[in-house]
C-alpha cells in the first residue's frame, strides 16, 4: 500500500479556508472544536464579532499570560477576552440573538452531514455517556448560513458525508457549506457541488471517500491554505 | 423597610424543601453560586430536581449534592463539561434522571415561565429525537415544537453586586444564566461579592432589578 | 328632596385608604386616574416600590420645579423621578414583570366591577371615539392581586358594582377588593362583603346604590380617611 | 470595518418600501425618533402599517405621516394620549384601520419574532373581545390565547448614546420600546443624541447590541 499522493489539512488549515468566507461586518458563531479555530484567521483588514452563547457579544482571543479574568470564557469554557465594542448580555437573550436569525453565519462541528444538508453533531449514541446538545440545535436551525468544519472521513476511512445520516439528526436540511481537510463542498438543490480540493486530491479519488453523488463546480480551484498557524 | 440581606448562607438557603426545584445558574464554573450550592448540601433538602446548564464538576457545589445523592432529577442541555464524575456515576448508575433540553429552549422555558405565558412554539429541535412526544405545529411552512414554561422552587444565584432591595450586576460573562433564573423561581436566593449602599448602583445598569430576588448574601471578600 | 346625611370620599380620601392596605416592601402598580394619587399617601414608615408600565422601576413623586426631566414618565405621560434604589428596563420586560405574578398589587380604575369581581375598565364603547386598552389587561390577569378605585356609582346615581358587567370585560373574576367614594367591599366566593362605609351611611342605603346583594362583615368599621391631602 | 453611521436623517430612512411595516418606538412623547418621522414623511413611502403604542401627537412626527395620509393602519395599544386628532379624524374617516393590542402582548409579539419563535400562549385578553377570532387553549386550568409574532420591516428608533457598531444607551424611561423594537426589525434606524468612540460605552450596561442595528445617525446638540 503506498502513501497518498495528497497530504490532508491540519485542523488549523480547515479553520483557515473557514475564516476566509466570513465577510467584513459579519456576525459569526463559533462552534466548539476546529471551528473555535477560526477566530485567529480572519483576514487582518476585516472587522468579525464572534457570538459566544455563554453571553458575549465579541468574543476575543485568548487572554495574555497576567490578564486571564476568571469570569470570561468561549463556549468551550476556555478562558477567553471582549474586543472592544464588545458586550454582554444574559443566555435568553443571547439564545435570541441565535434562534431569531441574527447571527449571520454559524460554523459547527459535525459528525456527519447529508447531501441534503442534514446536520448530526450532537450524539454518537454512545451507551458509555449521556448525551449532550447544549446550544447546537438552536445553532443549526437559527444562524442564517450554517457551515461545517469536519474531517472528510471517519478515521477508518469510510465517509462521514451521507446519503442519509446515521446518527440522529441536530436539524435536517441546514447545511449550506462543509470545510473537510479534503476539500470545500456547497450542498445546493442540485446536490453536492466541489468547489474546491487540496492539491493531488480527484473527483474520483474524492467520491470514494464521500458516500453521495459529488458535482466538480467549472470554477473549481486548489484548496491550499498557507501551513503556518497565523500569528 | 425593604431588606433582602441574610447574614449567612444557612440563613439564605434556609427553608428548602425536599422534592424543589432548583435553577443552579452559571456555565461551566462561571457565575456559578458555589457557597449556596454547599450550603444547600448542609442543609440536607433531598429528591432535587436540579435545572442547570451544565451538572457540577469535581466533588464540590452541585457535583456533591448529586455524589450524596440528594439530586432525584437533572434538566440539562450538556452534562459533560469539566470533570462530571459525579454525574457520569449516578447517570450510569440509573439513581439519576436526565432531561436533555437544548440550551436556548431551557432558558426561553424559564424566561416562559417568568413572563407568566404559557408556553411557546419553537423551530428548534423539530424533526430530531428531543422532539419525541412533544407536540408540533407547521408555522410560516417550518416545524415547530411545543415548549412549556418551566419554573422553579428556588433558584440560587452568584452576582458580583447587589443592595438591600435586591438589585444585582454581574461581572462579564458570569451573568449568564443568572438574570433569567432569577425571574422564574418562586424564592430567589443570591450570593454576591459584595453589598453596596441602596443607590450606588447605576440604574441604567441594573441587571437584575431586586423585584425578582428574595435574598441577598454576600460572600467575598468584602462580605 | 332633602340632601344626604353622609359625604362621599374625595378622590384623594379614596386613594389616601387604598394606600392604606399596601404593606411595607409591596411592589404595586398604580393605573391611571385616582389610583395614581394613592402614591403619595403611602405610610413613610414603610417602603413601597411602585411599577409604571414604561420601564420605571421605582417610580417617584413629581419633580420638583426645576428638576424636571423630559425622559422620566409615569403611565399617565406626567413627568415623574425615579426613587433611590430604582431602575430601568425595557417594554417587554416591564410587561414580563405585569404579566408573570411579579406585582404584589396592582390598583386599577374601573367602569364597572361585577360581584364576581369580572373587570370592565377598558372601553365605553363610545362610537365617538376609538378604544385604547394600554395596560389594562395585562395588569388585570397578571398581578397577584387586583383592587379597584371608583365612584361608587355613575353621575346619574345607577350603581357601577353589578350582578354582571355591562361593558366589555377587561378580565373576568380578577377583582378582590373595591374602595368607592362610600365603602369598601371585598368580592369573596360567597359574594360582596362591606368592610367599611362612610359616616352616615348604612347597608341599606349602600344596597339602593348596588345592583348585588352586601354582607355586612361583622367587624365592619367606620371609613374616615383624614381630610386633608397629604403633605 | 463595521460602521453604521450615516450623515443625514434622509441617508437613514432610504429605501423604506411602500407598504412597509414600520416599528415606531416611544411611550407618550418620551423615546420617540421624531426626527426620522419627520424624515420618512419627506421620504414619501405610503401604505404604511403602524406599530407604536400611541398613535402620534399634534401635526409633527407620527401624526404628520397620518395626516398626509400615508398609514393605513395603525397597531398600538392605547391612541388616546396627548393631541391624537391626527390619528382621530383618519378613524373617523375610516381612511386608518385599527389594530387594538393590549401594551404587553404588542411588546411580547415583537419579542417573540425578534426570539425567532412562532408564537406563545397568553392568558392576557382571554375572555374578551379582544380575543375574538383568536384560537385558544385552556393550561393548567386557565384559558390563554395563541398571539403570533410581530415582525418589522423597519424600526425607527430613539437612544441617547451610539457606536459606530451600533451599540446603544438609553435615557431613563425613553428606553421603553426601543430595545425591543431594534431586535424584531429588519432595519432598525436609530436617532440618537451622540455618537461615540467605540469602546467608550460601558459593555456591562449596553441597553441594545450593535448587532441588532442597521443605521445610526446623530441628531442631538452633538450631532
Amino acid at each position: 500500500m503506498t502513501s497518498p499522493a495528497y497530504t490532508r489539512l491540519s485542523r488549523d488549515q480547515m479553520a483557515w479556508r473557514a475564516a476566509q468566507d466570513l465577510p467584513d461586518g459579519c456576525f459569526v458563531n463559533l462552534g466548539i472544536g476546529i471551528p473555535t479555530l477560526a477566530a485567529s484567521y480572519v483576514p487582518g483588514d476585516r472587522e468579525v464579532i464572534f457570538h459566544s452563547e455563554n453571553g458575549v457579544i465579541g468574543l476575543g482571543p485568548k487572554p495574555k499570560p497576567g490578564e486571564e479574568d476568571p469570569n470570561i470564557t468561549d463556549a468551550g469554557k476556555n478562558l477567553s477576552t471582549l474586543i472592544t465594542g464588545g458586550c454582554y448580555v444574559h443566555h435568553a437573550d443571547a439564545f435570541l440573538m441565535i434562534r431569531g436569525r441574527h447571527l449571520d453565519v454559524s460554523l459547527l462541528g459535525a459528525f456527519e452531514v447529508s447531501e441534503t444538508g442534514d446536520l448530526a453533531n450532537w450524539t454518537t449514541e454512545d451507551p458509555a455517556f449521556p448525551p449532550g446538545v447544549g446550544g447546537a440545535m438552536d445553532l443549526a436551525v437559527g444562524a442564517r448560513e450554517i457551515r461545517v468544519l469536519m474531517a472528510h472521513t471517519h478515521k477508518s476511512g469510510s465517509p462521514r458525508i451521507l446519503k442519509r445520516c446515521s446518527l440522529p439528526l441536530t436539524a435536517p436540511g441546514v447545511v449550506k457549506r462543509i470545510y473537510t481537510d479534503l476539500a470545500v463542498i456547497d450542498v445546493t438543490p442540485k446536490g453536492l457541488v466541489v468547489l474546491e480540493m487540496i492539491p493531488g486530491m480527484t473527483l474520483e479519488l474524492l467520491q470514494t471517500m464521500t458516500e453521495p453523488k459529488l458535482h466538480l463546480a467549472d470554477s473549481w480551484q486548489a484548496l491550499a491554505p498557507p501551513q503556518a498557524k497565523a500569528a | 423597610m425593604i431588606d433582602k440581606r441574610v447574614k449567612t448562607v444557612e440563613d439564605a438557603v434556609a427553608g428548602v424543601r425536599d422534592g424543589a426545584t432548583v435553577l443552579v445558574a452559571g456555565f461551566g464554573i462561571v457565575g456559578v453560586a458555589d457557597h449556596l450550592l454547599e450550603a444547600l448540601h448542609d442543609q440536607g433538602a433531598k429528591e432535587l430536581t436540579i435545572v442547570a446548564n451544565n451538572s457540577g464538576n469535581g466533588d464540590y457545589g452541585l457535583a456533591r449534592l448529586i455524589n450524596s445523592g440528594r439530586v432525584r432529577k437533572v434538566i440539562c442541555s450538556y452534562p459533560r463539561s469539566g470533570d462530571y464524575s459525579a454525574f457520569l456515576n449516578a447517570y450510569k448508575a440509573k439513581s439519576l434522571e436526565l432531561e436533555l433540553v437544548p440550551q436556548g429552549t431551557i432558558s426561553e422555558r424559564m424566561r416562559c415561565a417568568a413572563a407568566g405565558l404559557g408556553g411557546f412554539f419553537s423551530p428548534v429541535s423539530a424533526h430530531t429525537k428531543l422532539a419525541d412526544g412533544k407536540e408540533t405545529r407547521e408555522i410560516d411552512g417550518r416545524l415547530h415544537v411545543f415548549e412549556k414554561p418551566l419554573r422553579g422552587d428556588v433558584a440560587l444565584l452568584k452576582a458580583n453586586k447587589a443592595d438591600r432591595w435586591g438589585n444585582l450586576t454581574y461581572l462579564k460573562s458570569a451573568r449568564n444564566f443568572n438574570p433569567v433564573m432569577a425571574m422564574a423561581a418562586e424564592l430567589s436566593i443570591v450570593e454576591v461579592d459584595e453589598i453596596v449602599e441602596l443607590g450606588s448602583l447605576d440604574p441604567e445598569a441594573v441587571a437584575t432589578p431586586g423585584v425578582f430576588v428574595d435574598r441577598v448574601v454576600a460572600v467575598g471578600a468584602n462580605a
